[in-house]
């Protein structure tokens, strides 16, 4: 061991993938490729690993923090124990080294000596500053490429790969081969710098494990656009705001790159950036009132801001789709920091009677399937869809299936042409035919003068006529009641389990990752066994009455302060709701198992004290 | 026995019209509505491409009353400007035409109608303005002119809105202003509005017989009659009426439109020629210091490209377009993924 | 009986001080005048009345319907059955005589001919036209004179004293000594006509009752003005809206003539017609900020828009009163018909957690209570309060016990001034001092350079500062939660009755109404008891979950389709919603006591029929 | 031993600046921050009379780098007008100033700011106009130029919204353009909006140094330096450095202003008189043409009444009169008691 690195009395063995990596930059420092170069190579390895970025509320100089976790287990929530650390923020460096439990591996800036705070985990001192002189020569870009090296010291530290680091460097830098060189060399110094001065073995190693499975890494936003895309959406209106804008700004780009003809240039996918929420969606609604297949993305204020048309949409019955990648509300709230906060608003959204159906997902993969999805639900019942997805989802990089092709053509639900219209005897708009709520709807521009209506979200009748009839407006709302029915059948089923036991956990979207860890440790810590159901959309279907019906106790995990999924269940299931109990977690992190299974244990309940 | 009569493409005037309106007699909005169905009816638009948009408010009643076999949709209040714009995206063979008030759009609207012009939406929107707000029973609106009263007595203290200025500064390529009680020349600008490629503003003088056309009132029907001063004598003449270059005679100047119409202008009075921006720019700023009430075109220029032009669309609706036009293929998922192993 | 009367075998004697009265004439005719001098006529004859205006949303031109009910028991919701009926409109006369049961009397302008459409009723054809002409030269004031012809028909017929119709024009047109004129010639033209022309006696009649409280007659947004007003409102910033815009109109009416000093022409009340709904509520969130007793009022699509705001007010802790006259949703819906649709959307308006305090007024008199208590219960809590009104509320005629002055000061809340601030030990904008959630406030401008702070809708703590803590987050969500604890306190208490049998009726607003009749009927005819709970606020006081507790099967009476209350209910008891059963009305026309008794007497309850 | 130094009224600089900004190193809005401290130090202003109100963006948040002892509020997106129309209607003796972003004001938000203009609102808003959002991250908003280009090279298509002739249109009375590397000129111009009475807005280029400072952008530093044209050289002299007319020499002429003080106009160069309201408009319909970017006062006026004068309010503060001036008598209650008897 050489001066760089002390070492206190280092509790246990060395452990092997499982650790949580944290490395404390500051934002705008251009960490983001150095960090994603860590994540990707860990990958690589099979190791199951899962990278949260925590950044704040501006563009550049505040602290940040990227968290990568490798579990052996599977798990992708986020652990609290950070066990390496990487220091490069002066501003924050002492509280980081502190926050760490003994034993860690604290790699820092030599300068920052952080040995003053701490003697119970492993310290190494780099020379960051010093090393990026060495192989970066042009001085504005020593910033950028000074994190290249704690990529070298922690590959060398804990025994990443260094084939997968130079693979994932050369996917990253595919298109510049000057700064794959500068990265590349800064990756070999930091990797040299550690076998030159480093002799001590890291406490927490990593080793290539083998994956069965084809995963790919992508974020959440990334993957609902891609849904939208390959929905066929045709317009998009959105209206910047994070942690939603990249979903449209993806769109916007797979468009680019896929609906443009090469030849002509011509676009199969219109995009505008609105001046604000409320003509997002507008625009949104417009568009699918000729006809399109459209959407929107925002989050917390711009749902506040939709909440008119959405009432519109619902009334008028004009399908789109609405992605709200939620973040920390309410008001301007956190920005930055995820939630489940507007689970409420979502489906209650505008003046009113009215529900809009909702869809949860609660990976990559599922923010692929449900985007999609949700345009064909919602021309299907001609009303607005929502996809909540939140930050933790939308912005961080998760392993996940890769996407899969539609099996099923598009679906534009009952639309007439000029033939189908024909053959309907009587057509009114908003005639229920098949009894199951949703009228027939033909297209605005049709070319042969016939199927002409006049929408409004004023009093209309089933052949879209103005009235003021109490009549002809009962028969509405019960309509668009029957439809909120209907869709209990084509919206996605709950993924459940059991019942086995009388306890049951109940959580959604990216709840769900902290659920699947906590249950394991309530049963082989613990021994108490739980069941589970994970929501997947709103309405809920009959299953989800079902499984609670089975269960004395239900637990409802979410991400906010009220309980707004516990109380839209109690809302719609009244003779369920003494059965569930709220398990809260809402600081605007992604949750830990802790988080679940701690109140969950503590909450002395004598059935389940009783089956352990 | 000879059928009724019909235009140019067959249709009789019937099919121009709409249900009957619930509006008051004698209201502005009412006149307009039935212009229109002339304007229309004249120029021979295919009923079934047009998409007739509106927010909320008397005027916005109007689509339902003219046009009837067109597709009409009445939105919500200020915001047709955007859920017009959608519905031209989807569809870009529609033919756009709204109908608002000046509540609708100088009030709550004015955002949306300043980012409408912006984006040069193709889309003829009117105006129905009565300087209140008609339906909610006579409050004054953002185009109330400064001093003007209320039958009540209330004094309006705000500077009024100019629709035509804003639209004319945020770069409109037809603007016009007109009023009711002079059919004869609203037929023409409108007919001249139709022809035009883009966004085309007519703002409309169009008298509130209950809360606003009494004396002390600027948009009354005596307050128009009295005040109305035509920035020049026009007419449209259409396609296919095949308009020669100086058909007119001497005493006119044409100023061709894209669709290969002409309006042409009689060299007499002002004879502003609407080509000239800021010549429109002038006469405006002149009015707004006058108790005159400017009416006529007072810009129109061919040539920028609508939004849809601007987006490079697809001459097709998106709105009907094949899946295979919509949904990448296979291959192209497979090229995704594989960049995110 | 000469010809213009002809009788059908007329059921049954004549029946006193139980008649329902509509006047079907054309919107824009202007007899609302005559409508509401028969209404105080009848009001001042000490007889129960009540008088619903049914209207188009349009201008002029279609059908309206004014309906008078006078009833002895002093019910005031409305009967479905007509019994005296005035036919001027052509468009409707038809329908209108041929809804009314056989029996009833039926006044019509002979050249309408209804004679042709029944005849088991009374009928009773008169010459409007032609006597118009007599009385009231000027032809372009006979559409309006005319009306006060069926005044005087009616006054005749069925016994209206005629002092009293006098002394009711009196005071319509006192400052009109012209038109007084012609309309009491009017009035005379048609009694007299009925004395030369009618002998039959009408089969129903009115006569004088003595009644003992002192009552006024006054619509619900007058009412809410007044409180308003008297509360010191200072600054009102509203959007016209179907079916609120005579609050605003009227508080301001009110302050050009009692707040503002006839000396210097200075007002104490600032009103400003806002562009819209986002601007209105805008402006009274900045100026209650700065200081101000603010206040807006709106319906429903004002509601959706003001909804990013309301969740800044309740975040940054802003107190503002928003009163919501409800009117038929969702979207634009019927403006012009009344519902209890806003009330999910309001307590919980905007996107995020956060749940609004809202009061519920059944009459005038509470209208006008509850606008005041708003503001002390706003500025008390440190948040926005919603008023939720409806259309039957604020824009009928109700008779409701006379305004009575407050008798405790304004209460401004926990307000800092210099001295106050100096004597807080480390004081903080968002600091819990009392354990009742809600934190003191300064207000900007304080001359003496101390108290400033910083608000802001984004991450706060307990000084005003902005943080992206998760701890700071928690606490702040507590606190607010804690406050919503602390209005359970402050908001009126339910009015209720039981707990007496098994099964409970609970309603709210203009719901009370029908229930009122209802459970008479209930007891009276069918043998059923009912206890009932009138909610009167939202957070719900521990009396409500009392109340519930203490019955087995509880209706919630409420106007919306979609049981709203029933569901909030729920919501905060989710252990009682097993009993909370929806009754609802919802065509948008004020409920009547069947649309009550009917649905409970159906509902086949064992417990119920034990206890007949 | 000597105290720190002060202003008039006796304040060290620091009482003017606030918490230590998060903005990027470099970025125009802190230079404003910096201006706005120094000017008003150098005016005077008693900064706990001040509410400093903002919207969302960078730019928004700066309100909490300057002014630390003044009253903030950084409310919702594009809302800050009625915010602010209505804390300066609770208490008309605070001075209002904003700071919003293109952004905040020109796209979400152009439709209060269009209201807030009518209204005369007494108000000083500084627009930090860089093109862009910033906070979100560099996309276009609508003051950006036509034909500009971001870094990853999408071109704007679209009309820029002018702040400053949107305002002249809707009769603002104190008008002027800025760009934030001119210091010199801006705390010129701020000291002149703060002596305004009535609404003020100042339009100022204030480059954002990480999405849009890059060859391409008409919004950097670079282009800033290259185009600015100033339409006058003034410096304001306030009403304590009593301001003679004629005070500046044969060379200058003067503007007073309501408070005492005076603009005095350089008779150099183009020399703008900003008391000429046509002459203003002719320099933004050039500049709309020009790739000058015109800074300078284009337009003030005084004796507009602003908002509370309009609505005659009392002159105290609405927020705290006592209970006996905005509640009724039990008189009064009778009397309206009585009317519905
Ligand atoms: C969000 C919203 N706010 C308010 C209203 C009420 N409202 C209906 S029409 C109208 C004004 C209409 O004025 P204008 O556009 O001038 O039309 P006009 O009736 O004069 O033709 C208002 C305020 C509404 N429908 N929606
Ligand atoms: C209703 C709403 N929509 C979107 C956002 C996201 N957002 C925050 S700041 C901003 C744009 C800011 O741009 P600008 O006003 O130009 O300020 P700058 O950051 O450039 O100074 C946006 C879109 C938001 N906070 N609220
Ligand atoms: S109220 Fe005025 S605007 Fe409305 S229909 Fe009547 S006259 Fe026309
Ligand atoms: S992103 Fe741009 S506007 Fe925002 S702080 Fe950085 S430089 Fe300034
Ligand atoms: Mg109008
Ligand atoms: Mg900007």
């Amino acid at each position: 061991m050489n001066e760089s690195t002390r070492a206190a009395e280092v509790p246990g063995p060395v452990s092997v993938n499982d650790l949580t990596l944290r490395v404390a930059t500051v934002n705008g420092s251009g960490s983001q490729t150095a960090n994603n170069t860590l994540l990707r190579a860990l990958f690589h390895m099979g190791l199951p690993v899962s990278g949260k970025n925590l950044f704040p509320s501006n563009i550049a100089g505040l602290p940040t923090w990227f968290t990568i976790r490798v579990s052996g287990d599977g798990y992708v929530a986020p652990k609290r124990d950070v066990n390496v650390l990487v220091c490069l923020n002066p501003a924050s460096a002492e509280d980081d080294v502190r926050s760490v439990p003994p034993g860690s591996l604290v790699v820092y800036e030599e300068t920052l000596r952080c040995e003053r705070y701490r003697d119970d985990v492993v310290l190494v001192a780099v020379p960051f500053q010093k090393l990026v002189k060495e192989v970066c020569e042009p001085v504005a870009l020593r910033k950028l490429v000074v994190n290249m090296i704690y990529v070298g010291v922690l590959t060398e530290l804990i025994g990443i790969e260094v084939a997968e680091v130079k693979q994932a460097l050369d996917k990253a830098f595919a298109h510049k081969p000057k700064a794959l060189g500068l990265n590349r060399d800064a990756v070999r110094a930091g990797i040299e710098w550690v076998r030159e001065n480093v002799s001590r073995v890291s406490p927490f190693r990593v080793e290539r494990m083998a994956r069965d499975e084809d995963l790919i890494l992508v974020d959440g936003n990334t993957a609902a656009a891609v849904g939208c895309v390959f929905a066929g959406v045709t317009v998009l209106a959105w209206y910047p705001i994070t942690p939603s804008s990249s979903v449209a700004e993806t769109v916007a780009h797979l468009g680019e790159r896929y609906r443009r003809d090469p030849e002509t240039g011509e676009t199969t996918l219109a995009v505008v950036q609105a001046e604000d929420e409320l003509a997002a969606v507008g625009m949104v609604i417009g568009a699918a009132w000729a006809g399109a297949r459209s959407m929107t993305a925002t989050s917390g204020p711009g749902i506040s801001l939709m909440s008119e048309f959405v009432g519109l949409g619902y009334f008028a019955e004009i399908p789109t789709v609405i992605v709200n990648v939620q973040r920390t509300g309410p008001s301007t709230g956190f920005p930055t920091r995820t939630q489940q906060g507007d689970l409420l608003s979502a489906a209650n959204l505008s003046h009113g009677d009215g529900r809009h159906p909702c869809l949860y997902p609660s990976d990559p993969h599922e923010a692929y399937e449900f985007a999609m999805a949700a345009f064909d639900l919602a021309e299907g019942l001609q009303t607005p869809v929502f996809v909540l997805s939140d930050l933790d989802l939308g912005m961080n990089l998760w392993m996940t299936k890769p996407f899969e092709y539609p099996e099923e053509p598009i679906c534009r639900g009952k639309v007439l042409d000029a033939e189908g219209l024909a053959k309907m005897e009587d057509w009114g708009r908003y005639k229920d035919v098949d009894g199951d709520g949703v009228p027939y709807r033909t297209l605005p521009g049709g070319a042969d003068g016939v199927g002409a209506y006049f929408t409004r979200g004023s009093g209309h009748d089933a052949y879209a006529r103005y009235t003021e009839k109490g009549d002809d407006y009962i028969a509405t709302m019960q309509r668009l009641a029957l439809k909120l029915e209907t869709a209990k059948s084509r919206v996605p089923e709950p993924v459940l389990d059991g019942p086995g036991t009388a306890v049951g956990l109940l959580a959604f979207g990216t709840s769900h990752h902290a659920v699947v860890e906590a249950r394991d440790h309530l049963r082989d810590e613990l021994g108490i066994e739980t069941d589970y159901l994970r929501l997947r959309a709103f309405p809920f279907t009959d299953s989800v009455r079902e499984w609670i019906e089975a269960h004395e106790r239900v637990y409802v995990f979410e991400q906010n302060h009220d309980g707004q999924m516990r109380r839209m269940l109690t809302m719609e299931f009244p003779s369920l709701g003494a059965r569930l109990h709220s398990v809260l977690h809402y600081d605007g992190l992604p949750p830990d198992a802790r988080s679940v299974w701690e109140p969950i244990a503590l909450d002395a309940v004598p059935s389940v004290k009783g089956g352990a | 026995m000879a059928g009724p009569k019909t235009n140019r493409i067959g249709l009789p005037v019937t099919d121009y019209r709409g249900v009957s309106s619930t509006l008051c007699k004698g209201c502005g909005h009412d006149v307009i509505s039935n212009t229109l169905t002339t304007a229309l009816y004249e120029m021979g638009v295919e009923p079934w491409r047009v998409a007739k948009m509106s927010g909320i408010g008397c005027s916005s009643k109007t689509p339902a009353y003219f046009l009837g076999p067109a597709w009409g949709f009445n939105s919500v209040h200020g915001r047709m400007p955007s859920v017009a714009t959608g519905a031209l995206l989807a569809n870009r063979t529609l033919i756009g035409l709204g109908v608002s008030g000046d509540g609708d759009t100088a009030s709550i609207g004015i955002g949306q109608f300043v980012h409408m012009v912006r984006r040069n939406v193709p889309f003829l929107y009117v105006v129905e303005n009565n300087g209140v707000y008609g339906l909610t029973k006579g409050q004054f609106s953002a185009t109330a002119d400064e001093g003007s009263r209320l039958k009540d007595g209330t004094v309006n203290d705000f500077a009024p809105i100019d629709i035509c200025t804003l639209a004319l500064e945020l770069g409109a390529t037809f603007v016009a202003r007109a009023f009711s009680a002079d059919r004869k020349q609203l037929i023409e600008i409108l007919k001249a509005a139709i022809a035009h490629e883009g966004f085309a503003v007519i703002d409309v003088m169009s008298p509130c017989v209950t809360f606003n056309n009494h004396v002390g009132s600027t948009r009354s029907y005596d307050y128009g009659r009295n005040h109305e001063g035509p920035i020049h004598e026009f007419g449209f003449v259409p396609a296919w009426d095949h308009p020669e270059v100086g058909g007119g005679g001497e005493d006119t100047f044409d100023v061709p439109m894209p669709d290969g119409g002409t309006i042409r202008v009689q060299r007499v009075g002002r004879a502003h020629d609407p080509r000239d921006k800021g010549a429109a720019l002038r006469l405006l700023h002149e009015d707004a210091e006058s108790p005159e009430y400017l009416t006529g075109v007072f810009y129109v220029r061919a040539g920028k490209p609508p939004l849809p032009q601007f987006l490079k669309m697809v001459e097709e609706p998106l709105a009907t377009l094949p899946e295979a036009r919509v949904r990448p293929t296979r291959e192209t998922l497979a090229e995704i993924n594989e960049s995110y192993r």
